[in-house]
Protein backbone atom coordinates (compact mmCIF):
# COMPACT_ATOMS: atom_id res chain seq x y z
CA UNK A 1 0.00 0.00 0.00
CA UNK A 2 3.05 2.30 1.05
CA UNK A 3 4.09 1.57 -2.18
CA UNK A 4 1.36 2.29 -4.11
CA UNK A 5 0.89 5.76 -2.55
CA UNK A 6 5.23 6.35 -3.16
CA UNK A 7 4.07 5.70 -6.69
CA UNK A 8 1.30 7.94 -7.38
CA UNK A 9 3.59 10.67 -5.42
CA UNK A 10 6.17 10.20 -8.02
CA UNK A 11 4.24 9.89 -11.09
CA UNK A 12 1.83 13.58 -9.60
CA UNK A 13 5.35 15.21 -9.38
CA UNK A 14 6.38 13.85 -13.09
CA UNK A 15 2.98 15.13 -14.47
CA UNK A 16 3.51 19.05 -12.73
CA UNK A 17 6.56 18.89 -14.29
CA UNK A 18 5.59 17.85 -17.90
CA UNK A 19 2.67 20.03 -17.30
CA UNK A 20 4.72 22.88 -17.16
CA UNK A 21 7.14 21.87 -19.78
CA UNK A 22 3.63 21.87 -22.13
CA UNK A 23 2.26 25.24 -21.32
CA UNK A 24 5.20 27.11 -21.63
CA UNK A 25 5.45 25.69 -25.22
CA UNK A 26 5.25 27.80 -28.38
CA UNK A 27 5.55 26.02 -32.03
CA UNK A 28 7.91 27.32 -33.78
CA UNK A 29 7.63 30.21 -36.45
CA UNK A 30 10.73 29.22 -38.22
CA UNK A 31 14.22 27.22 -38.34
CA UNK A 32 16.69 27.80 -35.63
CA UNK A 33 19.96 28.59 -36.46
CA UNK A 34 21.38 24.76 -36.95
CA UNK A 35 18.29 23.72 -39.20
CA UNK A 36 18.67 26.96 -41.12
CA UNK A 37 22.38 26.61 -42.04
CA UNK A 38 21.92 22.47 -43.34
CA UNK A 39 18.85 23.91 -45.17
CA UNK A 40 20.83 26.76 -47.29
CA UNK A 41 23.67 25.31 -47.72
CA UNK A 42 23.03 20.98 -47.49
CA UNK A 43 21.71 21.02 -50.92
CA UNK A 44 25.07 22.85 -52.54
CA UNK A 45 27.59 21.75 -50.35
CA UNK A 46 26.77 17.93 -50.50
CA UNK A 47 24.18 17.63 -53.37
CA UNK A 48 21.48 15.41 -51.27
CA UNK A 49 17.89 16.26 -51.64
CA UNK A 50 16.77 14.86 -48.57
CA UNK A 51 18.61 16.65 -45.62
CA UNK A 52 17.64 14.40 -43.00
CA UNK A 53 20.15 11.74 -45.10
CA UNK A 54 22.46 14.47 -45.45
CA UNK A 55 22.47 15.14 -41.77
CA UNK A 56 22.49 11.50 -40.54
CA UNK A 57 25.44 10.56 -43.10
CA UNK A 58 27.43 13.18 -43.99
CA UNK A 59 27.04 16.08 -41.05
CA UNK A 60 26.24 13.97 -37.88
CA UNK A 61 28.47 11.08 -39.65
CA UNK A 62 30.64 10.25 -36.85
CA UNK A 63 27.34 10.12 -34.76
CA UNK A 64 25.98 7.33 -36.95
CA UNK A 65 29.32 5.27 -37.19
CA UNK A 66 29.30 5.18 -33.18
CA UNK A 67 25.55 4.38 -33.51
CA UNK A 68 26.42 1.66 -36.03
CA UNK A 69 28.99 0.00 -33.36
CA UNK A 70 26.42 0.28 -30.82
CA UNK A 71 23.75 -2.01 -33.16
CA UNK A 72 26.39 -4.36 -33.79
CA UNK A 73 27.29 -4.52 -29.67
CA UNK A 74 23.84 -5.02 -28.84
CA UNK A 75 23.24 -8.10 -31.42
CA UNK A 76 27.10 -9.32 -29.85
CA UNK A 77 25.72 -9.26 -26.55
CA UNK A 78 21.85 -11.06 -27.60
CA UNK A 79 24.50 -13.90 -29.52
CA UNK A 80 26.53 -13.77 -26.00
CA UNK A 81 23.49 -14.28 -23.88
CA UNK A 82 21.44 -16.57 -25.82
CA UNK A 83 24.75 -18.97 -26.40
CA UNK A 84 24.36 -22.79 -26.64
CA UNK A 85 25.18 -24.12 -23.62
CA UNK A 86 27.22 -26.96 -25.18
CA UNK A 87 30.93 -27.59 -25.60
CA UNK A 88 31.00 -27.26 -29.20
CA UNK A 89 32.37 -24.09 -29.92
CA UNK A 90 33.38 -24.85 -33.44
CA UNK A 91 31.23 -22.94 -36.11
CA UNK A 92 30.95 -25.87 -38.29
CA UNK A 93 29.71 -28.11 -35.31
CA UNK A 94 26.96 -25.61 -34.12
CA UNK A 95 25.87 -25.60 -37.70
CA UNK A 96 25.74 -29.28 -38.10
CA UNK A 97 23.94 -29.23 -34.57
CA UNK A 98 21.20 -26.31 -35.99
CA UNK A 99 20.64 -28.85 -39.06
CA UNK A 100 19.72 -31.98 -36.91
CA UNK A 101 17.29 -29.89 -34.73
CA UNK A 102 15.82 -28.31 -37.83
CA UNK A 103 15.38 -31.90 -39.23
CA UNK A 104 13.92 -32.96 -36.01
CA UNK A 105 10.46 -31.16 -36.49
CA UNK A 106 10.60 -28.68 -33.13
CA UNK A 107 8.29 -26.12 -35.03
CA UNK A 108 4.81 -26.73 -36.61
CA UNK A 109 4.98 -26.57 -40.47
CA UNK A 110 3.13 -23.58 -41.81
CA UNK A 111 0.08 -23.81 -44.14
CA UNK A 112 -0.09 -23.92 -47.68
CA UNK A 113 -1.41 -20.50 -48.50
CA UNK A 114 1.07 -19.22 -45.80
CA UNK A 115 4.19 -20.89 -47.82
CA UNK A 116 3.15 -19.75 -51.32
CA UNK A 117 2.59 -16.30 -51.01
CA UNK A 118 5.67 -16.06 -48.90
CA UNK A 119 7.68 -17.71 -51.75
CA UNK A 120 6.01 -14.32 -53.86
CA UNK A 121 6.60 -12.17 -51.81
CA UNK A 122 9.51 -12.90 -50.41
CA UNK A 123 11.82 -11.27 -53.39
CA UNK A 124 9.78 -8.55 -53.53
CA UNK A 125 10.02 -7.06 -50.21
CA UNK A 126 14.24 -7.86 -50.47
CA UNK A 127 13.63 -6.19 -53.71
CA UNK A 128 11.79 -2.89 -51.64
CA UNK A 129 14.39 -2.98 -48.82
CA UNK A 130 16.89 -2.47 -51.41
CA UNK A 131 15.40 0.31 -53.60
CA UNK A 132 14.67 2.06 -49.90
CA UNK A 133 18.51 2.21 -49.15
CA UNK A 134 19.36 3.55 -52.16
CA UNK A 135 17.41 5.90 -53.12
CA UNK A 136 17.75 7.14 -49.69
CA UNK A 137 19.52 10.30 -50.11
CA UNK A 138 16.26 11.37 -53.03
CA UNK A 139 12.98 9.67 -50.62
CA UNK A 140 11.98 9.37 -47.49
CA UNK A 141 14.07 6.27 -45.99
CA UNK A 142 17.73 5.15 -45.97
CA UNK A 143 20.19 2.04 -44.54
CA UNK A 144 18.34 1.91 -41.03
CA UNK A 145 14.85 1.39 -43.00
CA UNK A 146 16.18 -0.55 -45.32
CA UNK A 147 17.85 -3.32 -43.32
CA UNK A 148 14.77 -2.99 -41.12
CA UNK A 149 12.66 -3.80 -44.44
CA UNK A 150 15.49 -6.60 -45.50
CA UNK A 151 15.01 -8.21 -41.84
CA UNK A 152 11.55 -8.60 -41.91
CA UNK A 153 11.81 -10.53 -45.27
CA UNK A 154 14.20 -12.87 -42.90
CA UNK A 155 11.22 -12.91 -40.43
CA UNK A 156 8.95 -13.80 -43.51
CA UNK A 157 10.95 -16.93 -44.15
CA UNK A 158 11.68 -17.65 -40.67
CA UNK A 159 7.79 -17.86 -40.30
CA UNK A 160 6.60 -19.91 -43.48
CA UNK A 161 9.40 -21.71 -43.35
CA UNK A 162 10.60 -22.48 -40.09
CA UNK A 163 12.67 -25.20 -41.29
CA UNK A 164 14.98 -23.37 -43.27
CA UNK A 165 18.33 -22.23 -42.35
CA UNK A 166 20.30 -18.88 -42.19
CA UNK A 167 23.72 -19.31 -42.62
CA UNK A 168 26.18 -17.64 -39.54
CA UNK A 169 29.12 -17.70 -41.38
CA UNK A 170 27.74 -15.25 -44.76
CA UNK A 171 25.70 -13.66 -42.04
CA UNK A 172 29.56 -13.21 -40.11
CA UNK A 173 31.01 -12.65 -43.70
CA UNK A 174 28.89 -9.92 -44.79
CA UNK A 175 28.83 -8.07 -41.76
CA UNK A 176 32.24 -7.99 -41.34
CA UNK A 177 32.69 -6.44 -44.87
CA UNK A 178 30.03 -3.60 -44.94
CA UNK A 179 31.34 -2.97 -41.93
CA UNK A 180 34.89 -2.97 -42.99
CA UNK A 181 33.90 -1.12 -46.04
CA UNK A 182 32.14 1.88 -44.45
CA UNK A 183 35.47 2.92 -42.04
CA UNK A 184 37.22 2.63 -45.06
CA UNK A 185 34.96 5.17 -47.45
CA UNK A 186 34.78 7.40 -44.16
CA UNK A 187 39.07 6.99 -43.96
CA UNK A 188 39.23 8.17 -48.29
CA UNK A 189 37.35 11.15 -47.49
CA UNK A 190 40.41 12.08 -44.64
CA UNK A 191 42.40 11.44 -47.69
CA UNK A 192 40.82 12.79 -50.62
CA UNK A 193 38.32 15.17 -48.98
CA UNK A 194 37.72 17.83 -46.35
CA UNK A 195 37.43 14.98 -43.53
CA UNK A 196 36.38 11.84 -41.54
CA UNK A 197 33.19 11.16 -43.81
CA UNK A 198 33.11 13.34 -46.15
CA UNK A 199 30.92 12.38 -49.40
CA UNK A 200 32.74 14.46 -51.85
CA UNK A 201 34.74 11.70 -52.63
CA UNK A 202 32.70 10.98 -56.01
CA UNK A 203 31.45 13.32 -58.19
CA UNK A 204 28.57 14.93 -57.04
CA UNK A 205 26.59 14.40 -59.87
CA UNK A 206 23.52 15.54 -61.49
CA UNK A 207 21.06 17.18 -58.39
CA UNK A 208 18.33 15.07 -57.95
CA UNK A 209 19.88 11.70 -59.80
CA UNK A 210 19.89 8.36 -58.72
CA UNK A 211 24.08 8.52 -58.70
CA UNK A 212 24.01 11.58 -57.04
CA UNK A 213 24.92 13.00 -54.22
CA UNK A 214 29.05 11.53 -54.08
CA UNK A 215 29.04 8.88 -51.73
CA UNK A 216 25.98 8.97 -49.81
CA UNK A 217 24.31 6.22 -51.85
CA UNK A 218 27.08 3.60 -51.32
CA UNK A 219 27.76 4.69 -47.35
CA UNK A 220 24.22 3.83 -47.21
CA UNK A 221 23.98 0.67 -49.53
CA UNK A 222 26.45 -0.34 -46.41
CA UNK A 223 24.99 0.60 -43.49
CA UNK A 224 21.72 -1.04 -44.97
CA UNK A 225 23.18 -4.54 -45.20
CA UNK A 226 25.22 -4.24 -41.97
CA UNK A 227 21.81 -3.27 -40.63
CA UNK A 228 19.99 -5.93 -42.35
CA UNK A 229 22.21 -8.63 -41.58
CA UNK A 230 22.95 -8.11 -37.53
CA UNK A 231 18.98 -7.62 -37.28
CA UNK A 232 18.69 -10.96 -38.89
CA UNK A 233 21.33 -12.38 -36.87
CA UNK A 234 19.48 -11.11 -33.80
CA UNK A 235 16.13 -12.66 -34.45
CA UNK A 236 17.96 -15.90 -36.02
CA UNK A 237 19.43 -16.05 -31.82
CA UNK A 238 15.90 -15.60 -30.49
CA UNK A 239 14.43 -18.10 -33.01
CA UNK A 240 16.70 -20.98 -32.09
CA UNK A 241 14.90 -23.68 -29.66
CA UNK A 242 17.02 -24.59 -26.73
CA UNK A 243 14.78 -23.63 -23.88
CA UNK A 244 15.95 -26.48 -21.63
CA UNK A 245 17.21 -26.09 -17.92
CA UNK A 246 20.85 -24.49 -18.05
CA UNK A 247 23.77 -26.42 -17.13
CA UNK A 248 26.28 -24.98 -15.13
CA UNK B 1 -16.02 23.99 -35.31
CA UNK B 2 -12.93 22.48 -33.21
CA UNK B 3 -10.48 24.78 -31.45
CA UNK B 4 -7.15 25.97 -33.57
CA UNK B 5 -4.98 24.48 -31.41
CA UNK B 6 -1.30 23.46 -33.23
CA UNK B 7 -0.72 20.53 -34.01
CA UNK B 8 2.58 19.63 -32.58
CA UNK B 9 1.36 20.79 -29.32
CA UNK B 10 -1.17 17.22 -29.49
CA UNK B 11 1.53 15.32 -30.31
CA UNK B 12 3.44 17.01 -27.06
CA UNK B 13 1.04 16.46 -24.74
CA UNK B 14 0.34 12.68 -26.04
CA UNK B 15 3.99 12.03 -25.80
CA UNK B 16 4.55 13.34 -22.46
CA UNK B 17 1.20 11.03 -21.30
CA UNK B 18 2.80 8.36 -22.84
CA UNK B 19 5.85 8.48 -21.08
CA UNK B 20 3.49 8.44 -17.91
CA UNK B 21 1.55 5.61 -18.57
CA UNK B 22 4.84 3.85 -19.88
CA UNK B 23 6.50 4.25 -15.98
CA UNK B 24 3.25 4.30 -14.66
CA UNK B 25 3.43 0.26 -15.95
CA UNK B 26 7.43 -0.14 -15.25
CA UNK B 27 6.52 0.98 -11.95
CA UNK B 28 3.58 -1.20 -10.75
CA UNK B 29 3.84 -4.65 -13.04
CA UNK B 30 6.11 -7.41 -11.29
CA UNK B 31 6.15 -9.76 -14.65
CA UNK B 32 10.19 -8.61 -16.32
CA UNK B 33 8.07 -8.71 -20.07
CA UNK B 34 5.64 -6.34 -18.85
CA UNK B 35 8.32 -4.17 -17.54
CA UNK B 36 10.12 -3.96 -20.81
CA UNK B 37 6.82 -3.33 -22.65
CA UNK B 38 6.55 -0.26 -19.92
CA UNK B 39 10.07 0.77 -21.55
CA UNK B 40 9.19 0.46 -24.95
CA UNK B 41 6.69 2.62 -24.53
CA UNK B 42 8.26 5.35 -22.67
CA UNK B 43 10.83 5.14 -25.47
CA UNK B 44 7.95 6.02 -28.39
CA UNK B 45 7.07 8.73 -25.98
CA UNK B 46 10.53 10.34 -25.82
CA UNK B 47 10.84 10.48 -29.92
CA UNK B 48 7.11 11.58 -30.13
CA UNK B 49 8.38 14.60 -28.23
CA UNK B 50 11.37 14.99 -29.76
CA UNK B 51 10.09 15.22 -33.05
CA UNK B 52 6.63 17.41 -32.04
CA UNK B 53 9.66 19.76 -30.84
CA UNK B 54 11.36 20.05 -34.34
CA UNK B 55 8.05 20.83 -36.02
CA UNK B 56 7.69 24.06 -37.24
CA UNK B 57 4.32 25.69 -38.04
CA UNK B 58 3.25 24.81 -41.57
CA UNK B 59 6.15 23.01 -42.92
CA UNK B 60 6.80 20.00 -44.93
CA UNK B 61 9.12 17.39 -45.00
CA UNK B 62 12.71 18.61 -45.35
CA UNK B 63 12.89 16.94 -48.79
CA UNK B 64 14.05 19.10 -51.32
CA UNK B 65 12.44 18.64 -54.52
CA UNK B 66 10.34 19.58 -57.42
CA UNK B 67 7.45 20.52 -55.28
CA UNK B 68 9.68 22.33 -52.48
CA UNK B 69 12.49 24.53 -54.92
CA UNK B 70 15.62 25.71 -53.48
CA UNK B 71 14.40 28.91 -53.28
CA UNK B 72 11.43 28.17 -50.78
CA UNK B 73 13.11 25.41 -48.64
CA UNK B 74 14.50 27.91 -45.49
CA UNK B 75 10.57 29.01 -45.26
CA UNK B 76 9.01 25.56 -45.49
CA UNK B 77 10.67 22.70 -44.54
CA UNK B 78 10.97 21.54 -41.04
CA UNK B 79 13.86 20.90 -38.74
CA UNK B 80 16.27 18.47 -39.95
CA UNK B 81 18.20 18.22 -36.72
CA UNK B 82 15.80 16.62 -34.72
CA UNK B 83 14.34 14.22 -36.75
CA UNK B 84 18.19 12.34 -37.40
CA UNK B 85 18.24 12.29 -34.16
CA UNK B 86 15.31 10.66 -33.21
CA UNK B 87 15.97 8.24 -36.45
CA UNK B 88 19.27 7.38 -34.41
CA UNK B 89 17.58 6.75 -31.27
CA UNK B 90 14.42 4.26 -32.48
CA UNK B 91 17.44 1.79 -33.62
CA UNK B 92 19.08 1.96 -30.83
CA UNK B 93 15.90 1.76 -28.88
CA UNK B 94 15.37 -1.47 -30.94
CA UNK B 95 18.98 -3.06 -29.92
CA UNK B 96 18.50 -2.15 -26.26
CA UNK B 97 15.13 -3.80 -25.95
CA UNK B 98 16.95 -7.08 -27.81
CA UNK B 99 19.56 -6.97 -24.88
CA UNK B 100 16.89 -6.67 -22.07
CA UNK B 101 14.54 -9.57 -23.58
CA UNK B 102 17.92 -11.84 -23.70
CA UNK B 103 18.44 -11.30 -20.40
CA UNK B 104 14.63 -11.68 -19.41
CA UNK B 105 14.80 -15.09 -21.18
CA UNK B 106 18.46 -15.97 -19.40
CA UNK B 107 17.04 -15.37 -16.15
CA UNK B 108 14.18 -17.61 -16.98
CA UNK B 109 16.52 -20.29 -18.10
CA UNK B 110 18.16 -20.51 -14.72
CA UNK B 111 15.33 -19.64 -12.72
CA UNK B 112 12.28 -20.46 -14.21
CA UNK B 113 10.56 -17.39 -12.94
CA UNK B 114 9.89 -14.03 -14.71
CA UNK B 115 8.07 -12.47 -11.53
CA UNK B 116 11.08 -9.94 -9.81
CA UNK B 117 9.72 -10.64 -6.41
CA UNK B 118 10.60 -14.29 -6.54
CA UNK B 119 14.51 -12.85 -7.33
CA UNK B 120 15.40 -11.84 -3.72
CA UNK B 121 18.86 -12.66 -3.00
CA UNK B 122 20.08 -9.73 -4.98
CA UNK B 123 17.80 -7.53 -2.39
CA UNK B 124 19.77 -6.05 0.51
CA UNK C 1 -11.50 23.76 -43.17
CA UNK C 2 -8.59 21.14 -43.91
CA UNK C 3 -6.75 22.57 -40.73
CA UNK C 4 -9.92 21.04 -38.69
CA UNK C 5 -9.62 17.95 -40.40
CA UNK C 6 -6.09 17.60 -39.42
CA UNK C 7 -6.61 18.86 -36.04
CA UNK C 8 -9.22 16.44 -35.39
CA UNK C 9 -7.35 13.24 -36.95
CA UNK C 10 -4.51 14.08 -35.03
CA UNK C 11 -6.95 14.08 -31.92
CA UNK C 12 -8.29 10.67 -32.92
CA UNK C 13 -4.51 8.94 -33.08
CA UNK C 14 -3.22 10.63 -29.85
CA UNK C 15 -6.59 9.02 -28.32
CA UNK C 16 -5.57 5.72 -29.70
CA UNK C 17 -2.05 6.01 -28.77
CA UNK C 18 -3.05 6.29 -25.06
CA UNK C 19 -5.62 3.88 -25.20
CA UNK C 20 -3.50 1.61 -26.74
CA UNK C 21 -0.54 2.48 -24.17
CA UNK C 22 -3.06 1.79 -21.74
CA UNK C 23 -4.22 -1.26 -22.54
CA UNK C 24 -0.90 -2.17 -22.73
CA UNK C 25 -0.16 -2.05 -19.24
CA UNK C 26 -3.42 -2.92 -18.03
CA UNK C 27 -4.54 -6.23 -19.99
CA UNK C 28 -3.58 -9.51 -18.09
CA UNK C 29 -2.77 -11.18 -21.05
CA UNK C 30 1.06 -10.86 -22.48
CA UNK C 31 0.33 -11.31 -26.10
CA UNK C 32 -2.46 -8.92 -25.96
CA UNK C 33 -0.61 -6.29 -24.24
CA UNK C 34 2.34 -6.53 -26.80
CA UNK C 35 0.00 -6.42 -29.48
CA UNK C 36 -1.03 -3.37 -27.91
CA UNK C 37 2.41 -1.63 -27.56
CA UNK C 38 2.61 -2.49 -31.38
CA UNK C 39 0.05 -0.88 -32.26
CA UNK C 40 1.07 2.81 -30.18
CA UNK C 41 4.05 2.45 -32.31
CA UNK C 42 1.89 2.38 -35.20
CA UNK C 43 -0.12 5.07 -34.51
CA UNK C 44 2.60 7.00 -33.70
CA UNK C 45 4.39 6.88 -36.93
CA UNK C 46 1.17 8.15 -38.57
CA UNK C 47 1.69 10.99 -36.29
CA UNK C 48 5.19 11.80 -37.00
CA UNK C 49 3.38 11.58 -40.90
CA UNK C 50 1.33 14.50 -40.06
CA UNK C 51 4.51 16.24 -38.08
CA UNK C 52 6.67 16.09 -41.86
CA UNK C 53 8.83 13.75 -41.03
CA UNK C 54 8.51 10.61 -43.07
CA UNK C 55 11.68 9.16 -42.21
CA UNK C 56 11.08 8.96 -38.59
CA UNK C 57 7.52 7.42 -39.76
CA UNK C 58 9.06 5.05 -41.94
CA UNK C 59 11.83 3.87 -39.32
CA UNK C 60 9.19 3.76 -36.30
CA UNK C 61 6.81 1.73 -38.88
CA UNK C 62 9.52 -0.64 -39.60
CA UNK C 63 11.44 -1.18 -36.42
CA UNK C 64 9.24 0.04 -33.82
CA UNK C 65 6.28 -1.45 -34.52
CA UNK C 66 7.52 -4.43 -36.91
CA UNK C 67 10.31 -6.27 -35.28
CA UNK C 68 10.34 -5.31 -32.01
CA UNK C 69 6.74 -7.00 -31.87
CA UNK C 70 8.74 -9.89 -32.92
CA UNK C 71 10.97 -10.07 -30.86
CA UNK C 72 8.79 -9.77 -27.92
CA UNK C 73 6.97 -12.83 -29.18
CA UNK C 74 9.87 -15.19 -29.75
CA UNK C 75 11.08 -13.76 -26.04
CA UNK C 76 7.57 -14.86 -24.70
CA UNK C 77 7.83 -17.85 -26.29
CA UNK C 78 10.44 -18.98 -25.18
CA UNK C 79 9.54 -18.24 -21.41
CA UNK C 80 6.19 -20.46 -21.59
CA UNK C 81 5.82 -21.87 -18.57
CA UNK C 82 5.33 -22.10 -14.91
CA UNK C 83 4.02 -18.97 -13.53
CA UNK C 84 4.02 -16.46 -16.63
CA UNK C 85 0.77 -14.91 -15.91
CA UNK C 86 -0.72 -16.28 -12.88
CA UNK C 87 0.12 -13.67 -10.29
CA UNK C 88 0.11 -10.01 -12.29
CA UNK C 89 -1.16 -6.94 -10.79
CA UNK C 90 -0.89 -8.17 -7.02
CA UNK D 1 -20.92 28.61 -47.94
CA UNK D 2 -18.85 28.33 -51.05
CA UNK D 3 -18.44 26.31 -53.70
CA UNK D 4 -16.77 23.38 -52.68
CA UNK D 5 -14.97 21.20 -55.77
CA UNK D 6 -14.85 17.56 -56.45
CA UNK D 7 -11.24 16.56 -55.30
CA UNK D 8 -12.28 18.95 -52.28
CA UNK D 9 -15.03 16.88 -51.65
CA UNK D 10 -13.66 13.47 -51.70
CA UNK D 11 -11.09 14.23 -49.29
CA UNK D 12 -13.77 15.54 -47.13
CA UNK D 13 -15.83 12.40 -47.24
CA UNK D 14 -12.35 10.05 -47.10
CA UNK D 15 -11.59 11.72 -43.98
CA UNK D 16 -15.05 11.31 -42.26
CA UNK D 17 -14.73 7.77 -42.99
CA UNK D 18 -11.37 7.08 -42.57
CA UNK D 19 -12.31 9.04 -38.93
CA UNK D 20 -14.85 6.76 -38.17
CA UNK D 21 -13.12 3.69 -39.27
CA UNK D 22 -10.26 4.05 -36.98
CA UNK D 23 -13.10 4.89 -33.72
CA UNK D 24 -14.25 1.61 -34.49
CA UNK D 25 -11.49 -0.16 -34.54
CA UNK D 26 -10.22 1.22 -31.83
CA UNK D 27 -13.75 0.51 -29.76
CA UNK D 28 -12.91 -2.85 -31.30
CA UNK D 29 -9.77 -2.95 -29.85
CA UNK D 30 -10.54 -1.99 -26.26
CA UNK D 31 -13.29 -4.00 -25.88
CA UNK D 32 -12.45 -7.09 -27.55
CA UNK D 33 -12.52 -10.46 -25.49
CA UNK D 34 -9.63 -12.33 -26.60
CA UNK D 35 -6.10 -11.74 -28.47
CA UNK D 36 -7.83 -12.68 -31.99
CA UNK D 37 -10.10 -9.99 -32.11
CA UNK D 38 -7.20 -7.46 -31.02
CA UNK D 39 -5.46 -8.86 -33.88
CA UNK D 40 -8.12 -8.42 -36.59
CA UNK D 41 -8.85 -4.64 -34.98
CA UNK D 42 -5.11 -4.35 -36.01
CA UNK D 43 -5.57 -5.52 -39.16
CA UNK D 44 -8.00 -3.53 -39.78
CA UNK D 45 -6.56 -0.21 -38.78
CA UNK D 46 -3.74 -1.33 -40.31
CA UNK D 47 -5.29 -1.35 -43.97
CA UNK D 48 -7.27 2.02 -42.68
CA UNK D 49 -3.99 3.88 -41.65
CA UNK D 50 -2.76 2.80 -45.48
CA UNK D 51 -5.64 5.16 -46.84
CA UNK D 52 -4.92 7.64 -44.45
CA UNK D 53 -1.49 8.25 -45.49
CA UNK D 54 -2.56 8.30 -48.35
CA UNK D 55 -4.98 11.08 -47.77
CA UNK D 56 -2.46 12.99 -45.89
CA UNK D 57 0.66 12.87 -48.78
CA UNK D 58 -2.53 14.18 -51.09
CA UNK D 59 -3.38 17.28 -48.57
CA UNK D 60 0.22 18.14 -48.15
CA UNK D 61 0.86 17.73 -52.11
CA UNK D 62 4.64 15.60 -50.94
CA UNK D 63 3.85 12.52 -53.17
CA UNK D 64 6.95 11.08 -51.18
CA UNK D 65 5.15 10.22 -48.50
CA UNK D 66 3.37 6.86 -50.09
CA UNK D 67 6.62 5.36 -49.64
CA UNK D 68 5.75 5.26 -45.78
CA UNK D 69 2.15 3.61 -47.07
CA UNK D 70 4.44 1.18 -48.59
CA UNK D 71 5.89 -0.14 -45.93
CA UNK D 72 2.69 -0.17 -44.20
CA UNK D 73 1.24 -2.55 -46.62
CA UNK D 74 4.73 -5.30 -46.15
CA UNK D 75 3.93 -4.67 -42.37
CA UNK D 76 0.19 -5.70 -42.41
CA UNK D 77 0.88 -8.70 -43.41
CA UNK D 78 3.78 -9.35 -41.35
CA UNK D 79 1.97 -8.62 -38.00
CA UNK D 80 -0.58 -10.65 -38.53
CA UNK D 81 0.98 -13.28 -40.11
CA UNK D 82 3.29 -13.71 -37.06
CA UNK D 83 0.68 -13.21 -34.31
CA UNK D 84 -1.30 -16.06 -35.98
CA UNK D 85 2.07 -18.22 -35.92
CA UNK D 86 2.30 -17.74 -32.25
CA UNK D 87 -1.20 -18.89 -31.91
CA UNK D 88 -0.82 -21.97 -33.61
CA UNK D 89 2.34 -22.43 -32.01
CA UNK D 90 4.64 -22.14 -35.05
CA UNK D 91 6.68 -19.66 -34.32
Amino acid sequence: MIKRIIIFIMLGLMAMIFFNLASNYVENESLLKLGRYYAEKGPQELGAPNLVTAVVVTYRGLDTLGEVTVLFISAAGVGLLLRRTRRKQNDEDLEKADRREERAGVHKPASEIVETATQLLLPMVILFGIYVFINGHLSPGGGFQGGAIIASGTMFLLLALPESHISRILIAVTESLSGFSYVVIGVLGVILAGGFLDNRILGLGEYGDLFSAGAIPLIYCFIGLKVGFELSAVLDRFRKDDTGPEKT
Amino acid sequence: MIPDIPISLIALCCGLALILIGLWGMLTQRNMIRIIIGFSLIDTGIHMVMVSIGYVTGGTAPIINDSVPLAEAVKRIVDPVPSALVLTAIVIGLGVTSVMLSFAVRIYKARKTLMIDELTESKL
Amino acid sequence: MYISILVLLTLVLCAGILLSALLAVILKNNVGAIVSAGLASLFASVVYVVLAAPDVAMTEASIGSGLTTMIFLYAIRKTQGIDTTSRENK
Amino acid sequence: MTEIGFTELTVIISAVLIFFSIVFGIVRLVIGPDTVDRVVAIDLLTIVTIALIALLAHQAERYIYLDVGLVYGLLSFLGVLAVARYLEGGL
